[in-house]
């Protein structure tokens, strides 16, 4: 199990999940260089958070450009399976792996906290090992996290069971004050159809030991391992 | 004629008897460029010329202090061959005129103090203060100001655990924005500023040089009236993301044995980092100043020396190391430009396309800056109020209330929430305790840090103030369970020439040596902002304090929230 | 020669920064705003010196980069 | 009534987001682009017929508001 960590100029959390990767699965992740154009032999593909190219212009999108991206779209559509945490969320977007757009959040203000989630599949290879409707704490970091999709597609997402994670309350209620950033139908984290890309606005990187005060990201990662070992 | 007419020699901040030394030292009638040079060095904001003196009274020194003040930021060793390396640093002019990004170049500022010494910044603190919360300014100085310093310090990937804010009515025509980074590096791999060989190569990284901020320092070193709020001085505009590439850059170099010496360039951009470095290594410099990486068309020597650009660095390498050095700053996508070298001459030479623009001593200009002794009073002490003189006005739980929504005991989440505060995965206490923690990577280790004052205090009694605010920082420490090592302090104060005001100054540096040296507790570095009034008033005196302590084992660290029901609570102390 | 681009949101797409600054307008006591929306505005710097290929050029830049075709209509204005 | 404000910085102000976007065309192969600079569009729908009484309405907007006189200039075009 050997996963690759795609480095954008201004990602900020490689550090972080390559730890992370390392603490749950026994091998360091290969780290890959944007101006890379092919990619190591790998089980995952991890596109980190931060602010690549600084986020200037629309979040994400300069770093869809990036030379090693061809490679990455490649290997996602012929089944590697794609996980993108924040800026990688906003990444797999702009490069098309994923539908919908993240803007700006309705307060206009960064938000970082920890945020409740409600699990609302796990039949993905990325939330096998949590219950379905189980209510999950991961912090959020983000300015541009407000997903938006048209009626229609957030009407398919629901009904493919793409949505994967939604902001709730600690009761689970998808309530509107819950929905932190002004996303439709609360999303978090959605799923391609093939339910092998993953985009997710939480950081499960950083709640992976006790020390963190919560070990929920770390089943994301345990779940992946269980997956794909 | 002359281009030195006595206007200029005024709009350039220089007094009478300081434009006689200038003649003395040069020996001739300087030009634009040197009388320039000369106004951001002795300006208050680079010279310390008020406070000098005082600060030199302070503890420095301990077993465990790498670095004591002098250099880019302090350094301490926290054992297993690791140094935390730290400073804190005013932005408070630029920030009220234009919060954002006042307080974004701040941040940036202070980490490029630390990542210059060879540490990667691994927490920001910052200490605000505000007007009076109804004051017309105050909300948009407060957005602003917050969302500058999450702008910055969340691009960068560095945690913002603590700080403080407060508000009174002082401020509200000059605020404050105390930027403070705590950067972790191994101790036989620290980094200095002190240029040495002659013919090696100085080599100039980061951003292209534009005309932001010329003048700044000298901004920063005078007061206010209404009138500059419309004169409105260029204000720099920062780039957190090529500093990120710059941090990364840094460090990658530094890794390698090719730095001799190294400095950012920040007020009084190339002019003070230049003779900074020339003057601590007692060398001559020869820049060739047309080689300087040029955001625009027709620059003048006068603006390359002075221009306060962002997110720039010069350094000194070993010699035939330029092309490897450049070629990690090709893949950072970062500007690289051999801009002179080092000489024996002991002079700082400005060519410009091969003729010479500028000619100074190193010296005389850079050590030999004017020092005062300004005239002070002591600020005469205050009656005891006995609390039985007090009048009781309303119900305890009343007053517990009022206390408690006051704008200064209000909860900070609103301001910390807009930080990203977890990036590194190693913040183990979070913003909201006394002190924040955050891991040493890959160890059990852990820094707790906090900035501390209570500017009414210091008002009262400077020296007790001084003394409180020092002791209120090293009980935010060990109420985490560190032990308190080392502190940067900022000493934001209003208008030096005012006896009754640098008295103030005098009082709080005694009474924070008093506390440092029976806390075992040293000054490692610090930064002085004078000046801080708006129409002939003062602020309130406002010594911060930055602390840093060390706990051996981050497991057995103590937080706030009161863990069952049951449990005995117990005052401790007086 | 210049292109001036203006990028804005479609119709239909919920623009919180144009709703934050009609919210401020309001608060601020201007009573005649109806709505407000935000946009970005692109000045390139060409060189070269023929209308129609700079016009292509910048559709592509456009569509491979400075707009978000999902969200977001371009307007592109080629100032010789 | 519309207004349409652009904002742009001023002369001599870095532009970072420009910059960043000026390099990224050049990573995708746009060779002939000298400079880019980023600034906002802001669309006002205005109620009222007077021109003149929206133009001086908008000034002060922008003053107040819409853009940051420090370092941003601003440009009113009102569309009756
Ligand atoms: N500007 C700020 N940035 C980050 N954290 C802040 C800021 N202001 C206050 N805090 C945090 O809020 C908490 C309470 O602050 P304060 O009331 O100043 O502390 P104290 O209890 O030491 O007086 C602390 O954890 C502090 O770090």
């Amino acid at each position: 199990m050997k996963a690759a960590v795609i480095v954008f100029p201004g990602s900020n959390c490689d550090r972080d999940v390559q730890v992370a990767l390392q603490n749950r699965m026994g091998t360091a992740p290969h780290m890959v260089w944007h101006r890379e154009t092919t990619l190591p032999k790998t089980d995952l593909i991890v596109l980190p958070g931060g602010f690549s190219y600084g986020d200037y212009l629309r979040c994400g999108a300069m770093a869809a450009n990036s030379p090693i991206m061809r490679a990455v779209i490649a290997a996602a559509q012929a089944g590697t399976p794609v996980l993108g945490i924040c800026n990688g969320f906003q990444i797999l977007i702009e490069a098309g792996l994923l539908p919908g757009a993240l803007m700006r959040n309705r307060n206009l203000k960064f938000i970082c906290k920890d945020v409740h989630l409600r699990v609302e599949t796990t039949d993905s290879i990325f939330t096998n090992r949590f219950n379905n409707g189980e209510i999950i704490k991961i912090p959020v970091a983000h300015h541009d996290g407000n997903y938006f999709a048209d009626d229609e597609t957030v009407k398919r997402l629901k009904g493919e069971g793409q949505i994967v994670l939604r902001y709730c309350d600690n009761e689970g209620e998808t309530t509107d004050v819950a929905n932190i950033n002004g996303s439709a139908s609360n999303i978090a984290g959605i799923i391609n159809e093939e339910r092998r890309i993953f985009g997710l606005m939480p950081h499960p990187e950083r709640v992976i030991e006790p020390l963190h005060r919560g070990t929920h990201g770390a089943m994301i990662f345990d779940s992946l391992m269980e997956a794909l070992a | 004629m002359s281009e030195i007419t006595p206007d200029v020699i005024k709009s350039h901040g220089l007094t009478d008897d300081e434009y006689k030394l200038v003649l003395d030292i040069m020996g001739r009638e300087p030009n634009l460029t040197e009388l320039g040079i000369f106004s951001v060095m002795w300006s208050e904001h680079c010279s310390y010329k008020s406070s000098k003196k005082w600060l030199k009274t302070l503890p420095t020194k301990a077993p465990w202090v790498i670095q004591g003040p002098g250099e880019n930021a302090g350094v301490i060793d926290i054992g297993d061959g690791q140094a935390a390396i730290f400073k804190m640093e005013s932005h408070n002019h630029p920030s009220f005129i234009e919060p954002y990004q006042g307080a974004a170049t701040g941040v940036g500022g202070i980490m490029r103090d630390v990542f210059t010494m060879g540490a990667r910044p691994i927490a920001n603190l910052n200490a605000l203060r505000f007007g009076a919360p109804e004051h017309p300014k105050t909300r948009h100085l407060l957005s602003g100001v917050v969302e500058g310093i999450g702008g910055y310090g969340n691009c960068m990937g560095v945690p913002t655990v603590g700080g403080e804010t407060n508000f009174h009515p002082s401020y509200n025509g000059n605020i404050l924005v105390n930027a403070m980074t705590v950067g972790l590096a191994d101790t036989n791999n620290i980094f200095y500023s002190a240029a040495a060989g002659i013919g090696n190569p100085v080599v100039y990284v980061g951003s292209k040089t534009g005309r932001d901020g010329i003048h700044g320092a000298t901004m920063a070193s005078a007061e206010f009236d209404d009138a500059s709020a419309d004169k409105r001085p260029t204000v720099q505009v920062g780039d957190p993301f090529t500093e990120k590439l710059l941090l990364e850059a840094c460090l990658e170099l530094m890794a390698t044995d090719m730095i001799v010496a190294i400095q950012d360039m920040g007020a009084a951009g190339l002019t003070s980092s230049s003779f900074e470095m020339a003057s601590k290594g007692g060398v001559g410099v020869e820049l060739w100043l047309d080689k300087v990486p040029m955001r625009e068309e027709g620059m003048t020597p006068y603006e390359l020396m002075l221009s306060e650009s962002q997110e720039r660095m010069l350094m000194v390498l070993k010699p035939g190391c330029e092309e490897a050095a450049k070629a990690i700053f090709d893949k950072w996508e970062l500007d690289f430009a051999v801009i002179g070298k080092l000489t024996d001459s002991k002079r700082m030479t400005l060519m410009w396309h091969g003729d010479v623009a500028g000619d100074l001593p190193i010296d005389p200009l850079a050590e030999a800056s004017p020092e005062y002794d300004r005239p002070w009073e002591e600020t005469p002490k205050q009656d005891r109020i006995s609390a039985d003189s007090i009048e009781q006005k309303m119900p305890h739980s009343e007053a517990l209330k009022t206390l408690m929504g006051s704008a200064d005991l209000s909860s900070r989440r609103w301001i910390w929430e807009q930080y990203d505060h977890m990036v590194m995965a190693d913040t183990v206490v979070r913003p909201g305790g006394d002190a924040a923690v955050v891991r040493v990577h890959d160890t059990r280790k852990g820094l707790a840090v906090t900035t501390d004052c209570t500017p009414r205090y210091v008002k009262a009694d400077p020296v007790q103030g001084g003394m409180q605010a020092v002791a209120e920082a090293y009980r935010n420490l060990t109420a985490v369970g560190a032990t308190p090592l080392a502190i940067t302090d900022n000493m934001n104060f209003g208008n030096p020439e005012r006896p009754r005001i640098m008295g103030q100054f005098v009082g709080a540096c005694k009474g924070i040596a008093e506390a440092c040296i029976a806390l075992d507790f040293p000054v490692v570095s610090g930064n002085v902002s004078l000046y801080n009034e708006t129409n002939g008033e003062g602020i309130l005196p406002t010594p911060a304090i930055g602390g840093v302590g060390m706990l051996p084992d981050v497991g057995r660290m103590a937080t706030i929230a009161l863990k069952r029901k049951d449990s005995v609570l117990v005052m401790l102390g007086s | 020669m210049k292109a001036r681009v203006h990028v804005t949101l479609k119709n239909g797409v919920l623009d919180p920064q144009g709703k934050a600054v009609h919210h401020a307008l309001q608060g601020l006591g201007f009573a005649g705003v109806e709505d407000v929306r935000q946009g970005k505005f692109i000045e390139l710097e060409l060189d070269g010196t023929d209308v129609e290929k700079a016009r292509n050029d910048v559709t592509e830049m456009c569509e491979k980069l400075l707009a978000n075709t999902v969200i977001e209509n371009y307007d592109i204005d080629i100032v010789a």
